[in-house]
């Protein structure tokens, strides 16, 4: 049981990669233990931690720290958007 | 079809045209064209999450229509390299009078602003950065909050 | 020339497209343009006063690039008789930033609607009627007010 | 010593005239005088009394009815603009 992760433009060149796919450990249920999870393997991945206005989405729509997470689904981390 | 996506340009005569040909109630068409600014930048590449685009900014044009009596809705937004004077978004709302056309043409720019998901990434002489959100774009949204 | 008065029709695209043109700063244009509604109406006669018609719309657009820093602003009203779906007039205003955009165009059209010197004309099939003044663009006017 | 002066929209139909030239009379030295100077030949030139939210110009610049008109001036009488 998996989840897919994506990373977009500062924080995907930050760390390196667009994205994976991660088995959802015993325990992490939101998007912010999502978050802290991944930044706990250090560096580059403290970013995560780091990053000032962190903004995430899951399964396509944007939502808070403290929204659901469950296998299956597609969860993106990214930087405040930027475009119009 | 009220929201594109694309690399191409877009013909904004024709897009605000289109809008209200062969709707007899649609007296009023507030529309915005965004543009790449010069200056130091020589080029700036968009970047966006094309799963969630175009959904982001269908759930915006929906909202828009709930708050507003909107005759027709338009929104087309470029994605990759653009050099400055290059278009970048258009949003066009026709509608019986200009007030909720203005209104919703705004809100939206407002939201696409800070709900959709592309990001900047300027081309100067001195190198690449990303283009930093602007305290003022949060602003703007606030004041549709009710 | 930021301000014309005229019978013919205009190019919505390509005044959009000049307001810009080789200004590296525009990052912004909003528009507007107002449209003969159709159901009832047949036609509509726009009648002017012509020695003070583009005086009134020239004192419009200075008063909006004292409020605003504004890069380009183009007025075009027609007049004389037009058909249902034919175009009114059209407002365009060029900025660094949409909110100035935005505000400038709004400004001004609510100013044209209530200071600049035309008066509507409709023609249905019971026969001719001038068109009344509506309250609401007083009201909307007076948001201007400092 | 004249004054020109101009009627639009409904209130030239009404008056059957788009304008006329008028020798200024002594004591009318505003808009408002001269609006009822000429209202009170009679019909239809009582329309200008009668009409609701009358405007009026001087020298093609939108006033008020204390405005100040001297001979030579072009004077306008109109209803509420309706463009745009």
């Amino acid at each position: 049981m998996t989840v897919r992760i994506l990373y977009f433009a500062s924080l995907r060149e930050a760390l390196g990669t667009s994205g994976e796919t991660l088995d959802l450990p015993p325990g992490v249920a939101t998007t912010g233990a999502l978050r802290d999870h991944i930044a706990a393997r250090g560096e580059p991945w403290l970013q995560l931690a780091r990053a000032k206005n962190l903004r995430c989405a899951v399964n396509q729509a944007m939502v808070g720290f403290d929204a659901a997470v469950k296998a299956g689904d597609e969860v993106a981390f990214f930087p405040p958007v930027t475009g119009g | 079809m009220s929201v594109s996506v694309q690399e191409a340009d877009f013909d904004v005569g024709a897009e605000i045209a289109a809008l209200t040909a062969g709707n007899v109630d649609a007296g009023a068409v507030a529309s915005f064209v965004g543009l790449v600014r010069g200056g130091t930048i020589e080029a700036m590449t968009l970047e966006h999450y094309p799963a969630m685009t175009g959904k982001a900014l269908d759930d915006i044009v929906a909202e828009a229509r709930q708050r507003w009596e909107l005759l027709g809705v338009r929104v087309i937004h470029r994605v990759g390299r653009l050099l400055p004077g290059d278009r970048i978004v258009l949003v066009a709302v026709a509608s019986t009078h200009r007030q909720a056309a203005f209104e919703a043409c705004e809100f939206i720019m407002d939201y696409l602003k800070t709900r959709a998901p592309f990001w900047k990434r300027e081309e100067t002489a001195a190198g690449g950065r990303w283009v930093d959100a602007r305290d003022s774009d949060d602003e703007a949204l606030r004041r549709w909050a009710e």
